[in-house]
């Protein structure tokens, strides 16, 4: 442990700007996926164990899109988009037939997904690296902030998760439609009863969760490899993110997130070698302390 | 019931009690009385690495079809069988003995990346098959002698070659250009560590002055590398030394490039060197040193060329690293049947192996020798090169002697107390 | 009461003649690997059905147990200080000890907390495991193969004795599971998985005995774990990844959780759609994927409870069928 | 004997248990009865261990019980019946009782042996005899109808031999021609095995007709006790309630 290199880095303004924008860089992609995981669960209270897959859908969808068109614009349109759209077809077809029956159902019918997402992936695009590489309006020098550097793309990124994550806030907070996905979150009848297709409303919320994740794909795809089965460990990461900060709570996602990335951040300064361990043991320790998250609120029943 | 034994002994048979039936219900013909002889490959054809075994496949293919089109081992054709064991070591161990107890392949080509090539080796040692580990770089396979497999062999770089040979080509760098802090940045597993850990070693043995002024280790496929690039602009080192490849690598180098890490540091990677991750990179910065890993202009001649052609032919990508280690396995393989008129015993088969000298446009000065003390190859190309943008992405190879790796290997298998 | 035991003894006389025939019958080596899989992965999901079907706990972290199993057995055996009915007893005891302290913590939790926290440990053990690479060997796990000294004139290196010693501590393992399933510890753990605050308003001291459970599945998992361990000659860090504990949770839907003997008939039925499936096709995802949204969507429960509640229903039609009869007849 | 003294309970700035104390004699029948979200349920809850009270004790086999867990209190001698009937539906019905007879035992923990318990037959035929209960012996839990699901409920507390039996409104959800049936086999129960009963019940008729002594809560407080008469003239009682929810109840029964 160097906790010394962590306060000299705390010191400069260089060191402190540029690892702060690291943390806001793991953090925020991380509250992208997380958020659609977290709304979902918040709501239908099904964990979408398929959300990395979608994850990665939403990145090889900009990466196609991208590669045909040149534009930025339409490759994050088609990542978000298209994994909106097939989050609403999943939840339709398969998901909707496991809701009350035991986790363990919704589990596998969501390992069933990635597999089957996985090899469509390698059998479509291939097994190879893929990627997409910066867009040029992009491809500036990064931008100085108080001796510390930030790339360009990587502001961008976070404005762009942050405006999101602010977005669908206030949507839950401030509008009718929100309060209605709030009342159906805790009295489904309720929301029947007053004449509102509640059976419509799930697939709503399951395609903003998940294009939630295909946003935070199409946002990734310019930096981060594209391969069959990455999906993987942002879902582990994003699924720690979620039980920390609260199981259905937005907020809760947005300060686990960035816990997780200020960790990483720091962490990699002054403890390398422990990052790993403590966001494992943050997790075991919100489990044992308050096991509905952070700001999770306790099941209702 | 030695009766029973006795009478079913060697026949084959057709249905039977459901489980024995649907296991052992796909009727072979063993031994010498087959027209094909099969070789199994147990390898990763899914999930984050499929690329090692969709990439180790057209290699082996471009030997055996060449081959047989011209006629076979005395007339018996080769067949390549592969099977993917999805990563996990037990599942490696499984699909070999299936590979040879089930599907009839009497010879085995080990696909498997480094934690997987062990797993096999313990079947190899339990069945006794021929074996060539084509993929497995961990030098303690062959090297430790507590491992030695008798019919089992590695045809592939070694990580200690490796270390010296990159170890010298940073040295010469470092000392023409005054690069004194040196900093690391590998996957945190075991073949990243031993890698980085020996690279580092003999860059000092032949540069002293060189100075370790940070070791990074991201978890292997990470994703992003964001905090260990910035953590490397905190520290300034004048050049960095990774053992990163594959997609890792990939992210890593377009993530730093948004930084411009490397206008100003020296990189030097162990595994840059693979045509695909050169192309898939879409900014390629100029100059990056790397290993070999495999070119069609190296080693330059001929059938190196045709050998890239071939393989392009039956994938859309150039060779990897694991391409043309398999297709020399292969090759390997085809001169043993030669020699022993197409018998597949296992013993007669590694007699003829070990010491082979095997003559190969991949090898420098036109062979590869399977060394009979250790069972793993040598003289095949170690170069170090450098970055350009644009095909064939990396240049001025530099080689570095057999004779001084070889010297130095001796040294370190003492100080191991292995030799 | 006695009759229960004396037909699951029969049943028990009838799988181990089975076992012990087949291989006799086809003696092909893959065979043999095949039921050596199946036994150790088959223990693996019936232990950690004692869990899920019969107490009702959902763990995503049963792996680490398996995992447990086959690392001490292999370090033990690799030390070259015990022989192999020792180091199998250490082993179950040293992971006794291990699911005491994790359950001790975990069986607190309820429901999907639960779960999430048996994960967590799994990963920690996973993380364990591959940084303490001086004693587990890291990712590549335990190498230079696990050494199989002959005991008690018994020679494991003989590839039909090595099956033959499988089976009986299958069986063996069968035998206590059976009994803790028919035993009033096991009515115990119904009530628990059933109605938990019911059962604690009747006496039941509901957190000890879920981690007396906790335990005891731990342990069986072990030894699932040490037969793969033995078999493969190693133990990997993949056995204590998460996806090992999915694949467990798999063959208990597959086969059934509410059957005894279900999870071991899902484990048949993984293990040679894996089978058939890799031999096949490189797209084993995608065949696997579709087969479990069928089986999920299709049957909405495992194949054996599937078919025991067709036979119960098919009888229970007949019934009403043959009473229907009775009645036109007298009329 | 179990009495109850200063008992208080609030839930965030509710207070659903106030200051209440009451004596209940041994082999004494006594109702509690009282409006909706009179705090009844909570003040089972707070003697049978389930919640902590904030302030007062609760004096049972001569110990104060306020802190000990529900499983001690059960171990005490007291056991409770839920307004919901509590039961292990996928058990049969005859599997369940044995479990909470073998429970009873201490034997939970047995391993060794097969279930049911030889010590356990007995017991079990008694409980489902003197609950009408034998001829569904072999039923699963949650194929019963809904009296007999109450009375299994009853019969699983009955394993536990109580000397003080909690009883959280045996008739819930019953036909009025049911509700005596059940009430007749509760108060059949007492007699027969001595033990206090202490019942939540909503018909007054019912009420009046069997318990021995009646405490009226109200806004978690007790707003009378006595004896049947004494309680139908109390003018406090009628005012506040039976002007109201008794007919309200009287309707809901009759539905």
């Amino acid at each position: 442990m160097n906790l010394e290199a962590l306060a000299s880095c705390l010191s400069t303004s260089a060191c402190a700007v540029t690892q702060v924008s690291t943390a806001l860089i793991i953090g925020m992609l991380l509250f992208m996926v997380a958020s659609g995981l977290s709304l979902i669960f918040g709501v239908l209270g099904v964990i979408n164990f398929a959300h990395g897959a979608f994850y990665m859908v939403g990145a090889y969808f900009a990466y196609a899109a991208y590669q045909a068109t040149e534009s930025f614009a339409v490759a994050f349109l088609a990542g978000a988009l298209g994994v909106g759209l097939i989050g609403i077809l999943f939840e339709r077809f398969i998901m909707s037939r496991v809701y009350g029956k035991d986790v363990l159902m919704q589990l596998l019918v969501c390992y069933a997904a990635i597999l089957i997402f996985d090899d469509l992936v390698k059998i479509i695009a291939g097994p190879e690296y893929k990627m997409m590489g910066m867009p040029e309006a992009f491809a500036l020098p990064p931008l100085e902030f108080g001796g510390g550097f930030v790339p360009a793309y990587y502001v961008f990124m976070i404005l762009a998760s942050l405006a999101i994550g602010i977005g669908l806030w206030l949507a839950i907070e401030k509008t009718r439609l929100g309060k209605i996905v709030r009342a159906l979150a805790i009295n489904p009848p309720m929301v029947s009863a007053l004449g509102i297709n509640t059976t419509m409303l799930y697939a709503g919320v399951f395609g903003v969760g998940s294009l939630l994740a295909g946003i935070a794909g199409a946002l990734a795809a310019p930096t981060r490899t594209l391969t069959p089965g990455m999906g993987l460990s942002i879902l582990i990461e994003s699924f720690i993110v979620t039980v920390i900060g609260g199981m259905g709570s937005i907020v809760g996602a947005l300060i686990a997130a960035l816990l997780i990335g200020f960790t990483r951040a720091f962490g990699a300064i002054g403890f390398p070698l422990f990052v790993d361990g403590l966001m494992f043991a943050m997790m075991a320790l919100v489990l044992i302390l308050k096991p509905s998250g952070l700001l999770g609120r306790e099941p209702a029943r | 019931m030695s009766e029973i034994k006795s009478g079913i002994g060697r026949r084959t048979f057709i249905g039977g009690a459901v489980a024995g039936a649907a296991v052992t219900g796909f009727p072979h013909i063993a031994g010498a009385q087959a027209k094909v002889i099969k070789v199994g490959m147990p390898t990763i054809l899914s999930g984050r690495v499929a690329i090692l075994g969709t990439s180790s496949i057209p290699g082996v293919q471009v030997a055996f079809n060449a081959i047989n089109a011209a006629g076979g081992i005395d007339g018996r054709k080769l067949e390549l069988v592969t099977r993917d064991s999805k990563g996990r070591p037990d599942e490696a161990a499984k699909v070999t003995r299936d590979l040879i107890n089930n599907d009839g392949c009497e010879i085995i080509l080990d696909g498997e990346a480094s934690s997987g090539s062990f797993a096999v080796h313990e079947v190899i040692r339990d069945l006794g098959v021929l074996c060539l580990h084509t993929n497995s770089e961990s030098s303690t396979l062959t090297a430790d002698p507590k491992q030695k497999v008798k019919t089992a062999f590695r045809c592939a770089r070694q990580g200690i070659h490796d270390a010296v040979a990159g170890g010298s080509y940073a040295a010469k760098i470092a000392k023409e250009k005054g690069l004194k802090k040196w900093m690391t940045i590998s996957p945190d597993y075991a073949y990243g560590r031993d890698n980085t850990a020996e690279f580092i070693q003999y860059a000092k043995v032949f540069e002293p002055s060189i100075e370790v002024v940070d070791q990074l280790w991201p978890k292997l496929f990470a994703p992003d590398y964001t905090e260990s690039i910035t953590k490397t602009m905190q520290v300034k080192p004048q050049a960095v030394y990774s053992a990163l490849w594959g997609g890792d690598l990939v992210a890593f180098i377009e993530q730093s490039n948004l930084y411009r890490v490397f206008q100003n540091t020296a990189f030097f990677s162990g595994g840059l060197g693979d045509p695909p991750i050169l192309t898939a990179i879409k900014n390629l910065p100029q100059g990056l040193n790397t290993a070999y890993r495999y070119n069609k202009k190296f080693p330059d001649n001929p059938g190196n060329e045709q050998f890239n052609d071939e393989y392009v032919k039956l994938v859309k990508h150039e060779p990897t690293n694991w391409g043309w280690q398999n297709f020399v396995a292969a090759n390997f393989v085809i001169e043993a049947l030669k020699r022993t008129a197409g018998k597949t015993d296992g013993a007669a088969l590694a007699s003829e192996v070990s010491g082979m000298q095997l003559k190969t446009p991949l090898g420098v000065g036109g062979t590869i020798t399977m060394r009979d003390t250790d069972h793993t190859i040598i003289n095949y190309p170690v170069a170090w090169g450098k970055t350009v943008s644009k095909a064939p992405w990396v240049v001025d190879y530099v080689d570095t002697e057999w004779s001084k790796i070889l010297e130095i290997e001796q040294q370190w298998k003492k100080e191991k107390g292995w030799a | 009461m006695k009759s229960g035991v004396l037909r699951d003894l029969a049943v028990g006389a009838v799988l181990v003649a089975l076992l012990l025939v087949l291989p006799i019958l086809f003696p092909k080596p893959a065979l043999r690997d095949f039921l050596i899989y199946v036994m150790a992965y088959g223990l693996l999901a019936m232990s950690l059905n004692l869990l899920v079907g019969l107490t009702g706990l959902v763990s995503f972290g049963h792996a680490a147990f398996f995992a447990s199993g086959a690392y001490m057995f292999g370090l033990l055996m690799q030390s070259g200080t015990v022989g192999i009915p020792v180091a199998m007893l250490a082993t179950v005891g040293g992971t006794a000890v291990l699911a005491l302290v994790i359950g001790a913590i975990c069986v607190r939790l309820k429901e999907i907390y639960f779960s999430f926290i048996t994960l967590a440990f799994q990963m920690f053990i996973h993380s364990i495991i591959l940084t303490w690479v001086s004693l587990t060997g890291g990712d590549q796990g335990l190498r230079g193969g696990i050494p199989r000294p002959p005991f008690l004139g018994i020679d494991l290196n003989d590839a039909m004795t090595l099956y033959v010693f499988c089976v009986v501590v299958f069986i063996l393992c069968i035998a206590i599971m059976r009994q803790v399933w028919r035993s009033p510890f096991g009515f115990t753990l119904r009530m628990i998985r059933d109605n938990p605050t019911r059962a604690n308003f009747l006496g039941a001291d509901v957190v000890r005995v879920k981690l007396g459970i906790f335990v005891l599945a731990g342990s069986m998992a072990s030894v699932g774990g040490v037969l793969l361990a033995l078999f493969v000659s190693g133990a990997y860090p993949e056995f204590g990844f998460w996806t090992t504990s999915g694949e467990a949770i798999f063959m208990i839907m597959l086969g059934g959780s509410q059957l005894f003997i279900g999870p071991v008939i899902g484990a048949v039925l993984l293990r040679l759609l894996d089978h058939f499936v890799t031999i096949y096709t490189d797209h084993h995802g995608l065949v696997l994927g579709a087969v479990i949204l069928v089986i999920v969507l299709g049957l909405r429960q495992g194949v054996a409870d599937y078919i025991v509640d067709w036979l119960e229903r098919r009888r229970e039609t007949r019934a009403a069928a043959a009473s229907v009869a009775s009645e036109k007849g007298a009329a | 004997m179990l009495s109850v003294q200063n008992l208080s309970k609030s839930f965030g700035g509710v207070q659903a248990t106030r200051d209440v104390s009451i004596d209940f004699p041994d082999g004494s029948l006594t109702a509690i009865i009282g409006p909706n979200g009179a705090g009844k349920t909570t003040f089972f809850n707070l003697i049978s261990g389930a919640i902590r009270p904030d302030a007062g004790k609760v004096v049972f086999a001569g110990q104060d019980i306020v802190g000990r867990s529900s499983l001690e209190v059960v171990r005490l001698g007291m056991a409770r019946a839920f307004q919901v009937a509590a039961l292990f539906p996928s058990l049969t019905v005859k599997d369940a009782v044995t479990a909470a007879v073998t429970s009873h035992q201490r034997k939970s923990w047995t391993l060794l042996q097969r279930f049911p318990l030889e010590g356990t037959q007995h017991r079990t035929d008694e409980i489902l005899e003197l609950l009408g209960l034998s001829s569904k012996a072999n039923t699963l839990s949650r194929n019963l109808s809904h009296g007999d699901q109450k009375l299994l409920d009853i019969g699983l507390a009955l394993a536990m031999d109580p000397k003080v039996l909690l009883l959280d409104e045996p008739t819930a959800g019953m036909g009025p021609d049911e509700r005596w049936r059940m009430i007749g086999k509760v108060q059949h129960l007492w007699e027969v095995k001595k033990m206090t009963v202490l019942f939540i019940e909503h018909d007054m008729d019912i009420v009046f007709k069997i318990a021995q002594a009646i405490h009226v809560l109200k806004y978690g407080a007790v707003l009378a006790q006595g004896t049947a008469d004494e309680i139908r003239r109390n003018q406090d009682v009628i005012d506040a309630y039976l002007g109201t929810d008794h007919h309200l109840a009287h309707a809901a029964g009759q539905e």
